[in-house]
């Protein structure tokens, strides 16, 4: 049988990198491609990616959807869907740029889109759960079909292939945005296909992970009593879900989700002042079954900002960095280094400690 | 002083204390060979009655009323708190017996008195007693 | 009449070692053994014995042996020594069978056939002896929202939770079923480890007041010992609609064994048989549960968690779902491997189904109709090691109560036949010179070994799987593989085969 | 020259005084003067000695180096001649004088020999007292000698089963017409007298005496008997004189009150020289015993150094074997008896005013001291289960309560 991601559990290491201006100044993604290129080491060529924010102003009011086919088929089934329950204002190819070290690529497709306010209106949802939901319904049913961006003013740009190559596949250079982050991955086996290479996105929501969570399945089937469908037993992609739902569905801040995915260890707890003693008790009796253990380094992006995070016993390494309003985020500091020699502020975020990024003006929360 | 005491709450009357007694003061090795056809004369005894059982061994009194009776000048209070028996020079005349409020003394096959010294003078070196007791009716601490 | 019974063991002494100090005697509440003065030797009255090896222990020289009877009827495939042992004694008893502790039968141990992960290279396995390893839960409703002051600070709107050091609780028994002692070494034990013990139908003797806070009472069929003090006193209620061992069988406690103290606690005539009957007769459905829940949790202002405790039957899935939207707190499901002080053997051996696979299929559907999060679930029906517990957690349960186990730690050798009401080990018993048998000082120590020792095996066992708290692995069936399982059976449990 | 304290007498009373002093005072200079040249040994093992079931060296009550350990300066073989109260000032047979702060009296008693007739004209006679009597009359007897004791109380039966069998013959000859008539009843004494008869001891009760001529002894009964060697039991007198003579206050015994301190000032006596009160039978008596001799001394020691004791409950007791026989007695033989026999022991209690006040008991003597102490605690017998421990002792007999102090505490 062919390994696909959906069908077996795959674990992987991997190198994350992210960059952030708060100011909203645009820079193109030439520089985390440069940053990611550095860990080359971390990755073995079976999935790269990259999320890129503010990169279409001209649609920044409707959904970007990029979606993969495997066969034309697929497309027209898609297509229709969409039809259906969105108003397209364009439809195109995703551009990319033939490179001999990508090979075997998808269609590879791009659709500005918004819900269709009757279909809206009668699905009595609000217009991003109606989206995500669409999203959910294409990725399980429509065989062949997988939307792996959905945000607005964002994209999801990845494929099998080692980070550096998929960023000149999908001509990163060529687009301006205020954050990016990128994705280097080690699956320790192999994945058949693109939509398994990270980063993992739900909307405005995108994840870039590294490591294997030992609490997956107690994650997985505690968030999929919520409507999700983890579609494809990657770790990304439970954190991904994990986190909307505390975010957007119970409200939690980006804080107190970081209490409860890497939630401060009972005995430290104790140690807190009693108000926040209270807090983090809540947290973690209430939401228990959302405690992720094992290692990881994730970078968690929203249209405002971005929040980086180890697990609580710190498993993974992640480096962080200032330079004037930009921010970096790293698996090693040489990425940072790379695009950034005169980086100040390093720091090594210590075990569940969230280090949270925020638009200058922007609200503080996702 | 660390010394024996029961408790008649828990006293199962199974007796196991005083074979056990008997085989730390035997010098053997093995109980059985120590024990098997012989009459044994420990130093601990229960007694049993409509229900209630208890042990009882020497108190180790702090103002031991044995010792100031002994004519032979036998019985000692040690150091360490401890009434000892020096049994060579022990002749059997049983004053400590008369003596003793608790019937604590008794005698061995000779005739000769014969008491308990928390196993601490025979190779047991804890009282066995209490060792053996499988129902913790029998402690070995300290009172006051 | 004539007996055709032949005895279940032989007792052999090997005189080379007996001493004749008759311990076995003094210890033998069955009688089996004693002393001839004459010919001084040990006689054995074999008919009697029931093995619970109460002389074996205390036998100072190791001289007594106590072995399967050798002799057997002319069994064949068909008809095995115990089928023809039954009928021979219902033919001269023309009565039911009445049977103690969880049922001996040969069915399937689905914990058995169930393996554990753990992490090689890829993810790091974790020293429980290096990190913190956590095996704190809370038993509870989880509310469906979270609330804010207009500060925006969150606000606690859980409803009470029962804190557990460990996800492992004593199981419901009952003050008269077994002893004071054995109530004493149990109540103090789960106060030590910060955990808790179960009344059980037995009311609550006024001495074990101050365990409350450590204490779950339960509510029974026969209501027996059930009253306001008793349920202010109590960290949580329960109420026992089935019982694993005789599910949809009432309780009866023979009036011998019901003493001064044992009356006074159940608040019934000393002497009489204290009858639980089959149902409550004030539930006849679902609707009239919830209204006892409610009741239960109006007379104690909503402080305290009510657990409705079901044996494992065959729709135990939609029960449990029932259930969950009953208003109760924690679902107890006690699967037929469960203990019992006594039962009817033919319904011990043959109703009921197991617990692996009720929790697995009661887990499952409490997800897919997302309510897991409103109640906890606590299995029961013989968790035997530290193993069974890691083994059910992952299968979905929050915690576990262990029964026989710990009555084994007390000293039970299982001889099942607690119903007799002689057990020389002071457990299932109410004689006094029977009872002083088991000191608590003695018997609340190995118990609190016991979950210490798993505890630590638990930890181990997490910290192999590279997980560092309980709650991470509550529900997370990855981290088991089945053996020897048909596609059916790993469908239930929700797992795959061991090498996929 | 001065000692704090100066005892007289080296008997077990003196050894009970010094414990007694060094509880209290640890370094007060003590001196102990004794007449006889040894260190204290215990007297009642003379006929043990005899017997060969002890040694000189295992007869020391106390090791040698107990004196120096506790800075006892010893002068043995040395008799006290005389007490000057006044003084304060000890006369001594060598003619020098020791001054002491605080006395004890303790010596002891002496042996009562009535005049007989002719009794000058036995050659081999001796008391049987001391360490010294038992060692010439060891010397004096031969395989063929043929004893002659006068007196069956305890100091003649135990001198002749202390010879039993290392001579030819013995006869006890007693006025009384019993054996130990002073600690038994005659059916009891019959026992003991059969025990004796069995062992091939001659008996002669009811008779004494009338004259000696060399190495016959004319009874009144007109019977005669002759004898090689002749030994006088026939009983002990308090040892008094030097109280007396110093104008102390004697009674059957040198008088003191409960703290031993006798009529003169600084001056304490303890021992078979005193007479003490039997709350057996609320009467003084002369308690010419072990236990008591100690216990005594050791009140007076105590008192001597300034702290405080009292000794008020002596009772009567003794415990005794005559060839494997034991008797155990204690208290007064009055009030409502209650007499066990069962096969081999012979017991009577005796009751007075719902208080247990004494008892005999001959042969299985287990546990007597929970009797004992009934009668010294004059335990109320209502107040414990009486009936239950009439044939075996035990403290069954008391309530779960007190059981739980008397064996759950330090005591």
């Amino acid at each position: 049988m062919k390994l696909v991601e959906g069908r077996v559990r795959i674990p992987s290491g991997c190198a994350i990198s992210g960059i952030i201006s708060r100011d909203r100044r645009k820079f193109t993604g030439e520089r985390i491609v440069e940053s990611m290129k550095v860990m080359r080491e971390r990755s073995n060529g079976l999935g790269g990616g990259f999320a890129a924010y503010g990169i279409y102003p001209k649609y920044k009011d409707s959904y970007a959807l990029h979606i993969f086919y495997n066969d034309s088929n697929a497309k027209r089934e898609c297509e229709a869907f969409l039809n259906e329950h969105f108003e397209i204002d364009e439809a195109s190819e995703l551009p990319t740029r033939k490179i001999p070290e990508i090979t075997d690529e998808p269609l590879i497709w791009r659709y500005f889109a918004l819900p269709r306010p009757s279909r809206l209106a009668a699905s009595q949802l609000d217009e991003r759960e109606y989206t995500a939901r669409c999203v959910f319904a294409i990725n399980a049913r429509i065989d062949g079909a997988y939307v792996f961006s959905s945000g607005k003013n964002m994209g999801v740009f990845k494929a099998v292939g080692y980070p550096e190559d998929v960023g000149r596949f999908y001509m990163l250079d060529e687009y301006e945005g205020y954050m990016f982050i990128g994705h280097g991955r080690y699956p320790t086996n192999t994945p058949g296909w693109w939509g398994g290479a990270h980063p993992f996105s739900l909307l405005d929501f995108a994840v870039v992970h590294n490591g294997e969570i030992s609490s997956y399945d107690a994650n997985r089937r505690f968030i999929e009593m919520f409507g999700y469908r983890c579609a494809l037993m990657t770790d990304t992609e439970v954190i991904t879900y994990i986190l909307d739902y505390l975010i957007r569905h119970v409200g939690l801040t980006l804080e107190e989700s970081a209490s409860v995915i890497a939630a401060p260890f009972w005995s430290s707890i104790a140690k807190k002042p009693p108000e926040e003693r209270e807090r983090l008790t809540y947290l973690r009796t209430m939401f228990p079954s959302l405690l992720v253990t094992g290692p990881f380094s994730i970078i968690f992006c929203f249209e405002g900002g971005m929040m980086a995070l180890n697990d609580r016993l710190k498993l993974r390494s992640m480096v962080t960095a200032e330079k004037g309003d930009m921010v970096y985020v790293a698996s090693e500091e040489c990425a940072i280094r790379a695009v950034e020699p005169d980086a100040e502020n390093l720091r090594y975020p210590s075990g569940g400690e969230p280090v949270i990024v925020t638009l200058n003006g922007g609200k503080d929360n996702a | 002083m660390k010394r024996v005491y029961v408790n008649e709450k828990w006293c199962l009357g199974c007796r196991l204390c005083e074979y056990n007694c008997a085989f730390a003061n035997s010098g053997e090795k093995d109980m059985v060979k120590a024990l098997k056809g012989k009459k044994i004369y420990p130093r601990i005894r229960v007694d049993e009655h409509d229900g209630i059982t208890f042990a009882v061994s020497c108190r180790h009194c702090e103002d031991p009323i044995c010792v100031k009776s002994c004519i032979a000048g036998a019985l000692s209070k040690e150091g360490d708190g401890m009434v000892k028996l020096d049994r060579t020079k022990c002749v059997g005349c049983l004053t400590c017996v008369l003596v003793c409020p608790y019937g604590a003394v008794v005698q061995d096959e000779r005739g000769a008195a014969l008491k308990c010294e928390l196993c601490l003078t025979n190779t047991a070196g804890y009282p066995a007693c209490v060792k053996g007791c499988p129902n913790a009716a029998i402690v070995y601490e300290e009172r006051d | 009449m004539p007996n055709y019974i032949l005895p279940d063991f032989e007792v052999e002494r090997r005189d080379d070692r007996c001493i004749r100090c008759r311990v076995c005697e003094r210890q033998c509440a069955n009688e089996v053994h004693s002393y001839d003065e004459e010919n001084d030797v040990m006689l054995a009255d074999e008919l009697k014995c029931v093995g619970c090896h109460r002389c074996v222990a205390l036998c100072p020289t190791r001289a007594l042996k106590i072995v399967k009877y050798s002799g057997t009827f002319r069994e064949n495939a068909n008809w095995s020594n115990q089928s023809i042992l039954e009928i021979y004694k219902q033919a001269e008893s023309g009565g039911v069978l009445l049977s103690s502790m969880g049922t001996p039968n040969p069915y399937p141990v689905y914990f058995d056939k169930i393996l554990i992960n753990a992490s090689q290279v890829t993810n790091p396995s974790i020293d429980p002896l290096r990190e913190p390893m956590e095996t704190r839960v809370f038993l509870g409703k989880r509310p469906q929202n979270i609330e804010r002051d207009e500060t925006g600070k969150l606000n606690n709107n859980l409803p009470p939770q029962l804190e557990l050091s460990v996800p492992i609780m004593f199981s419901a028994m009952s003050y008269g079923s077994i002893s004071y002692n054995a109530h004493e070494s149990l109540a103090r034990a789960a106060t030590e480890l910060g955990i808790y013990y179960n009344t059980g139908e037995g009311g609550l003797h006024e001495d074990f007041y101050k365990y409350g806070p450590n204490t779950i009472v339960q509510v029974a069929s026969g209501r027996f010992g059930v009253h306001k003090g008793y349920l202010d006193v109590a960290a949580a209620i329960e109420i026992k609609m089935g019982q694993g061992a005789k599910p949809g069988i009432g309780g009866h406690l023979p009036g011998e064994k019901i003493t001064e103290d044992v009356s006074r606690a159940r608040m019934i005539p000393v002497g009489t048989d204290a009858i639980s009957p089959a149902p409550h007769h004030d539930i006849y459905s679902i609707e009239d549960l919830r209204q006892l829940v409610y009741s239960l949790k109006e007379a104690t202002e909503y402080k305290k968690p009510v657990i409705v405790k079901v044996a494992a039957v065959h729709n135990i899935a939609a029960i449990a779902s029932g259930i969950a939207r009953s208003g109760a707190d924690i679902i107890a499901i006690d699967g037929f491997r469960g203990g019992t002080g006594a039962a009817p053997t033919r319904i011990r051996d043959n109703v009921g189904i197991p617990i692996e696979l009720a929790l697995a299929s009661v887990d499952k559907r409490l997800r897919d109709e997302g309510i897991r999060g409103n109640v906890s679930l606590v299995v029961a029906g013989s968790i035997r090691n530290s193993a069974d517990v890691v083994k059910a957690i992952a299968l979905g349960a929050d915690a576990c109560y262990i029964g026989t186990a710990a009555l084994i730690a007390l000293g039970c050798h299982l001889c099942r036949t607690c119903h007799l009401g002689k057990c020389n080990w002071g457990i299932a018993t109410q004689r006094p010179d029977l009872v002083k048998r088991l000191n608590p000082e003695i018997g609340y120590k190995r118990l609190v070994n016991l979950v210490t020792a798993w505890q630590h095996e638990i930890k181990e066992l997490l910290g192999g799987m590279g997980i560092n708290s309980i709650e991470a692995l509550r529900g997370n069936r990855l981290m088991l593989r089945g053996v020897g399982l048909n596609e059916k059976e790993l469908e239930i449990l929700g797992i795959k085969h061991a090498g996929e | 020259m001065i000692s704090k304290y100066v005892i007289i007498g080296g008997g077990v009373a003196s050894t009970g005084c010094i414990e007694g002093i060094r509880k209290v005072d640890p370094s007060g200079g003590i001196t102990l003067i004794t007449a006889e040249p040894y260190l204290t040994y215990c007297r009642p093992l003379i006929s043990y000695l005899l017997e060969g079931k002890t040694t000189l060296e295992k007869m020391l009550y106390r090791p040698e180096s107990f004196y120096e350990k506790n800075g006892v300066r010893v002068m043995l073989a040395t008799k006290s001649e005389r007490i000057d109260p006044e003084r304060k000032t000890v006369m001594l047979s060598d003619g020098t004088s020791i001054g002491y702060e605080k006395l004890l009296c303790a010596t002891g008693s002496v042996p009562f020999v009535p005049p007989f007739e002719g009794l000058d004209t036995v050659k081999s006679k001796f008391s049987f007292l001391t360490l010294d009597d038992a060692l010439e009359l060891e010397r004096a007897i031969t395989p063929e000698s043929r004893v002659f004791i006068v007196g069956a109380g305890l100091i003649g039966l135990k001198c002749a089963e202390g010879i039993h069998g290392r001579v030819g013959s013995i006869t006890v000859c007693d006025l009384a017409p019993q054996v130990l008539a002073s600690i038994l009843d005659s059916d009891s004494a019959n026992i003991v007298e059969e025990t004796l008869q069995s062992h091939g001891i001659n008996l002669i009760l009811g008779d004494t005496v009338a004259k000696f001529e060399e190495n016959v002894a004319i009874l009144q009964s007109g019977a005669s008997v002759e004898f090689d060697v002749l030994v006088l039991a026939v009983g002990v007198r308090p040892n008094v004189a030097l109280v007396r003579d110093a104008g102390g206050k004697i009674g059957r015994g040198i008088i003191v009150d409960d703290t031993m301190l006798t009529s003169l000032p600084d001056v304490y006596a303890a021992g078979d020289c005193t007479e003490s009160f039997d709350i057996t039978s609320s009467s003084s008596r002369v308690l010419a015993i072990l236990p008591n001799a100690y216990m005594q001394g050791e009140c007076a020691g105590i008192n001597m150094a300034e702290g405080y004791s009292s000794y008020a409950n002596a009772v009567p007791m003794n415990s005794v074997g005559f060839f494997g026989l034991h008797i155990a007695t204690a208290g007064t033989y009055t009030g409502e008896l209650h007499e066990i026999r069962t096969p081999g022991c012979l017991k009577k209690l005796y009751v007075n005013e719902g208080r247990l006040v004494g008892f005999i008991i001959i042969g299985d003597t287990t546990r007597a001291g929970i009797y004992t102490s009934l009668i010294r605690n004059k335990t109320p017998l209502d107040e414990i289960d009486f009936e239950l421990i009439k044939n075996y002792p035990s403290l069954m007999a008391f309530s779960g309560n007190s059981r739980l102090k008397m064996l759950g505490g330090v005591v």
